[in-house]
C-alpha cells in the first residue's frame, strides 16, 4: 500500500492530504464499544458495553470504568492497551496535581491534561436538568441503540460520581437498572 | 531555549542552584538557620483489635513554639496513620508523598495496600537521603494480615514492634509503656495507655506540649482519627485587656482598594476521601 | 538531643559456628541510638533465602538495605538457577556491595547457611568489604571481649547441641562485658532441613562468674 | 549573626472577625546600616491576598517574582483566582524545592477566601513547614518581641477598625 510509506510519522501528510496514522486511530476508535457520559443535576454517569473476546475471560476482571481520584471516573472506545496507558497517566497527574495544591484536581483540568497526552481535546455535556437516577436510565438506553446480542448486567458498566465521590457500580446494581429498561 | 525574560517551568524534584551561594554565606560567617522541628512525642501501640496512635502537637524553632497546635498525626491510606517526628518540613513532605504513591498502588491493584508497602517506601526514600531529610516516623496501620506498628528512623532503619515510641520525649513515653502495656489490651484500656504515655512526654519533656492527638485504626472498620483528644496545656484566661483604643494610631496615609467583586469564579471540588 | 540525630547502630555482639551438618547463628538483640535503647528485642538475623542468613552489625540502616538488595539479587539468581543458591554466592554479593560502597556504609556481615555443594558454611564480611570463610566467626562490638573464650572452646564437627550451648556461652559472655550488647540471645540452626529459630530469654541465660 | 537578620525586617498578620490584616516595616538595611525605608516585604497576590517575604532581600524579590509566575500559570490554566489555602500549598511546594539550599525567607499569607470570606493566615519556616493558626502569625526579625505583643494585644472577633488598632500597636 502507498500510504504505507508515510505511516512512519504521526504528522506527516501522504499526498492524498491524509493523515494517515490520525485515521488509522479514528477507524481503531470506531471500531470499539459504545460509551457514554451523560451530566445530571445531581452526578454524573459514564457506561460502556464490556464484551469480551472469548469465553475464556473472567468479564469482571477486566474493567473500562476506572476511578482516576475519588470525584473522577474515566471510561472509553478504542484501545485497550492505550486506555490502560491513559489512565495510569491521568491517576498520576491527578496526585501531582494534588501534592502541590492541596486541592483536588478539577475535572477540566485533568481532561485538558489527558488530552496533552492524546493531542485531542473532546468532552461535551448535556445541561439540560436530569435526575442521576434518570440518568443512568438514559446512559443505558444509548448503549441499547448500538448494542448487539441480549444486554447483561455482566457485560455493560456504569460508573457514577455525586456528592458522595466516584464509584462504579456492581453488576447487581446494574442489574436493577436493566429490569427497567423496556 | 532558555529565556531570560520568559522563565522555564521549574523541573520536579530537589533544586540545588542555592547551594553554592548558601556554602559561601556560611563561610562568610552567615550560617543557613534552622529550620521549625517538631520536638515531639509520638507513640503507637498495638492492641486487641488493631493499632492506637498518639502524639503532642507542639512545634518549636529552636526555643520558641512555633506552632501550638500542629498535627503529626499525617494520613497515608485509609487503613494506616503515620507520626511525624524530626524536621516539621521533612515529615509533612514525606508522609504526602508516600501516601500518593500508596493510593496509586490502590487504583491500580484494586485492594487494600498492606502496611509494610508503606515502610518499604519511607524506609527506601530516607535510606536514599542518607539521612538529610530529617523524618523519625511510627507508622501504623492494618491490613489483611493484623495490625502493625513500625518505627522508621531518618537515616531509613526499620523496627517492626508491638509498641513504639520516637522523639525528644520518646524516654518518657517508653517508660509508661514498659511499665503497662500488655498483649491484647481493650480500646478503652489502650486509648489511657497512649494517651498517658503522651502525656509523659508533655509534662516532662520542653519539645513536647500543648494537646493528645489520637488516632485509632481498626481491623474492623475505618480509622477514627481524635483531634484534640484531650487539651493537656489549657491556656489560661487573660485577666485584663490591653486593648488600645479607636485612633490611638496615627494615620499617616490611606488608601482603600475596593474589591470588586463581580463572579467568583472559583469551583468548589469535594475533598478526596481521607 | 545528640541521640536523636546520631545514626541507629546496632552495637552488637553476633556469631556464626559450624558443626556437623550445618551451622548455628547467634545475636544479641540491642539497638542503640547513642545511650538510649531504641530496641531491645531486635531480631540481627535476618533471612537472605531458605537456607542462607546473615548476622548484621553496624549501622541498622546500611545493613537493612544491604540485605535487602542481595535478597533481591539472590531471589533472581534462584530462578534463573532452578536450584537454591550457593551460600558462597551470597557472601559474594553481600562483598561486592560492601567493597564498591566501602565509604558510605557502615556494615560488619556474617553470612552464614547450608548448600549441597560444601554443607554449612560461614563467610565473614567486615567493614571494608573482603570476603573470609570461617569455620566459626564472631562480630561486633561485643566481639572483642570473647575471642579468647571461642579460640579456647571451639571444637570442629560439634554436635548441634553443643555448638549451640557454645553460641549461647559465647554471646552471653560478650553481652555481659560489653555496654552495647544485651537483651536476649536469638539462635538460628540451619541445616539441609531448614532453619529453626530459637529465643533465650534474658532469665534463660547462662550464668558465669559477675564479680 | 542569622542571614534571615542581614537586611532586617518583619511581618505580622492577624485574623479577625470576616477580616485579616497584614502588617510590615518597609525598612531596607545591611545590618545596623539603613539604606532605604521604601522598601515593600508584602506584596499583593490577589484581590484578597496578600503575603509577606521578610528575611533576605535578595530572596524576598526573586521569590515574590517565582510565585508572581507560578500563580499567573495557574490562573491562565484554570480561569480562576487561587484561594489563600491553594497559595499557601504552592509556596510551601516552592520553598521544599530548595530544601538542601533554601531561599532564606520566612513568609506569611494573610487573605480572605474567595468562596466564603473566611480570614486565613499563614506562616511558614523557610524550607516551607506550614503553620495556620487560629490567631495571628509572626516572621522576621524580633519575632520573640512581637510574639509578646500579639498574646497581650490580640482577641477572638475583632472587628476591621479593632484589628487596625491592635496590629499597629503590636507592631509600634
Amino acid at each position: 500500500m502507498a500510504s504505507e510509506r508515510y505511516s512512519f510519522s504521526l504528522t506527516t501528510f501522504s499526498p492524498s492530504g491524509k493523515l494517515v496514522q490520525i485515521e488509522y486511530a479514528l477507524a481503531a476508535v470506531a471500531a470499539g464499544g459504545t460509551s457514554v457520559g451523560i451530566k445530571a443535576s445531581n452526578g454524573v454517569v459514564i457506561a460502556t458495553e464490556n464484551k469480551h473476546k472469548s469465553f475464556l475471560y473472567d468479564e469482571h476482571s477486566v474493567n473500562k470504568v476506572e476511578m482516576i481520584t475519588g470525584h473522577i471516573g474515566m471510561v472509553y472506545s478504542g484501545m485497550g492497551p492505550d486506555y490502560r496507558l491513559l489512565v495510569t497517566q491521568a491517576r498520576k497527574m491527578a496526585q501531582q496535581y494534588f501534592l502541590m495544591y492541596h486541592e483536588p484536581i478539577p475535572t477540566a483540568q485533568l481532561v485538558q491534561r489527558v488530552a496533552t497526552v492524546m493531542q485531542e481535546y473532546t468532552q461535551s455535556g448535556y445541561t439540560e436538568e436530569l435526575e442521576l437516577d434518570d440518568a443512568v436510565h438514559t446512559a443505558i438506553l444509548t448503549l441499547k441503540e448500538g448494542f448487539e446480542g441480549a444486554m447483561t448486567a455482566d457485560n455493560i458498566e456504569v460508573g457514577i460520581c455525586d456528592a458522595a465521590g466516584f464509584r462504579r457500580l456492581e453488576p447487581a446494581h446494574v442489574k436493577d437498572y436493566l429490569a427497567n429498561i423496556p | 531555549m532558555a529565556s531570560v525574560l520568559a522563565p522555564e517551568i521549574p523541573a520536579p524534584g530537589f533544586s540545588f542552584e542555592n547551594c553554592q551561594r548558601n556554602a559561601f554565606l556560611d563561610q562568610k560567617g552567615f550560617p543557613a538557620p534552622k529550620a521549625t522541628k517538631t520536638g515531639t512525642t509520638i507513640v503507637g501501640i498495638i492492641y486487641a483489635d488493631g493499632v492506637i496512635l498518639g502524639a503532642d502537637t507542639r512545634a518549636t524553632e529552636n526555643t520558641v513554639v512555633s506552632d501550638k497546635n500542629c498535627q503529626k498525626i499525617h494520613y497515608l491510606a485509609g487503613n494506616m496513620y503515620c507520626c511525624g517526628a524530626g524536621t516539621a518540613a521533612d515529615t509533612e513532605m514525606t508522609t504526602q508523598t508516600v501516601a500518593s504513591q500508596l493510593e496509586l498502588q490502590r487504583l491500580h491493584t484494586g485492594r487494600t495496600v498492606p502496611v509494610e508497602t508503606a515502610a518499604t517506601l519511607l524506609k527506601r526514600m530516607l535510606f536514599r537521603y542518607q539521612g538529610h531529610i530529617g523524618a523519625a516516623l511510627v507508622l501504623g496501620g492494618v491490613d489483611r494480615s493484623g495490625p502493625h506498628i513500625y518505627c522508621i528512623y531518618p537515616h531509613g532503619s526499620v523496627d517492626k514492634l508491638p509498641y513504639a515510641t520516637m522523639g525528644s520525649g520518646s524516654l518518657a513515653a517508653m517508660a509508661v509503656f514498659e511499665a503497662r502495656w500488655k498483649p491484647d489490651m481493650s480500646e478503652e484500656e489502650g486509648k489511657k495507655l497512649v494517651r498517658d504515655a503522651i502525656a509523659a512526654g508533655i509534662f516532662n519533656d520542653l519539645g513536647s506540649g500543648s494537646n493528645v492527638d489520637l488516632c485509632v485504626i481498626r481491623t474492623t472498620g475505618p480509622a477514627q482519627y481524635l483531634r484534640t483528644y484531650e487539651e493537656a496545656n489549657v491556656k489560661g484566661k487573660k485577666q485584663g485587656s490591653y486593648r488600645y483604643p479607636l485612633g490611638t494610631t496615627a494615620v499617616l496615609r490611606q488608601r482603600i482598594i475596593p474589591l470588586e467583586v463581580e463572579a467568583v469564579s472559583v469551583r468548589q471540588v469535594q475533598p478526596m476521601d481521607e | 538531643m545528640s541521640w536523636m540525630n546520631a545514626p541507629h547502630s546496632t552495637g552488637t555482639s553476633i556469631m556464626a559456628c559450624e558443626f556437623e551438618g550445618g551451622v548455628v547463628i547467634g545475636a544479641d538483640s540491642r539497638t542503640t541510638t547513642g545511650a538510649y535503647i531504641a530496641n531491645r528485642v531486635t531480631d540481627k538475623l535476618t533471612k537472605i533465602t531458605d537456607h542462607i542468613y546473615c548476622c548484621r552489625s553496624g549501622s541498622a540502616a546500611d545493613t537493612q538495605a544491604i540485605a535487602d538488595i542481595v535478597t533481591y539479587h539472590l531471589n533472581f539468581h534462584k530462578m534463573e538457577l532452578g536450584e537454591p543458591p550457593l551460600v558462597q554466592t551470597a557472601a559474594a554479593i553481600f562483598r561486592e556491595l560492601c567493597y564498591n560502597y566501602r565509604d558510605s556504609l557502615v556494615a560488619g556481615i556474617l553470612v552464614a547457611g547450608w548448600d549441597k555443594k560444601k554443607g554449612g558454611q560461614i563467610y565473614s564480611v567486615p567493614i571494608g568489604g573482603m570476603v573470609q570463610r570461617q569455620a566459626v566467626s564472631i562480630g561486633g562490638s561485643g566481639s572483642s571481649y570473647v575471642y579468647g573464650y571461642v579460640d579456647a572452646n571451639f571444637k570442629p564437627n560439634m554436635s548441634k547441641e553443643e555448638a549451640k550451648k557454645f553460641v549461647t556461652n559465647t554471646l552471653t559472655l560478650a553481652m555481659l562485658r560489653d555496654g552495647s550488647s544485651g537483651g536476649v540471645v536469638r539462635l538460628g540452626v540451619i541445616t539441609e532441613t531448614g532453619v529453626e529459630r530459637l529465643v533465650i530469654l534474658g532469665d534463660q541465660l547462662p550464668k558465669f562468674y559477675e564479680g | 549573626m542569622s542571614i534571615l537578620a542581614y537586611n532586617g525586617g518583619a511581618v505580622v498578620a492577624m485574623k479577625g472577625k470576616d477580616c485579616v490584616a497584614i502588617a510590615t516595616d518597609k525598612r531596607y538595611g545591611i545590618q545596623a546600616q539603613t539604606i532605604s525605608s521604601n522598601f515593600p516585604k508584602v506584596f499583593q497576590m490577589g484581590p484578597t491576598l496578600y503575603v509577606g517575604l521578610p528575611g533576605l532581600a535578595t530572596d524576598t524579590q526573586t521569590v515574590h517574582q517565582r510565585l508572581k509566575f507560578r500563580m499567573n500559570l495557574y490562573e491562565l490554566k484554570e480561569n480562576r483566582i487561587m484561594r489563600p489555602k491553594t497559595f499557601s500549598a504552592m509556596l510551601s511546594n516552592l520553598l521544599y524545592e530548595k530544601r538542601f539550599g533554601p531561599y532564606f525567607i520566612e513568609p506569611v499569607v494573610a487573605g480572605l477566601d474567595p468562596l466564603d470570606n473566611q480570614p486565613y493566615v499563614c506562616n511558614m519556616d523557610l524550607i516551607g513547614c506550614p503553620n495556620e493558626p487560629e490567631d495571628f502569625v509572626v516572621s522576621g526579625t524580633c519575632t520573640d518581641q512581637l510574639y509578646g505583643m500579639c498574646e497581650a494585644l490580640w482577641e477572638p472577633d475583632l472587628k476591621p477598625d479593632e484589628l487596625f488598632e491592635t496590629i499597629s500597636q503590636v507592631f509600634t
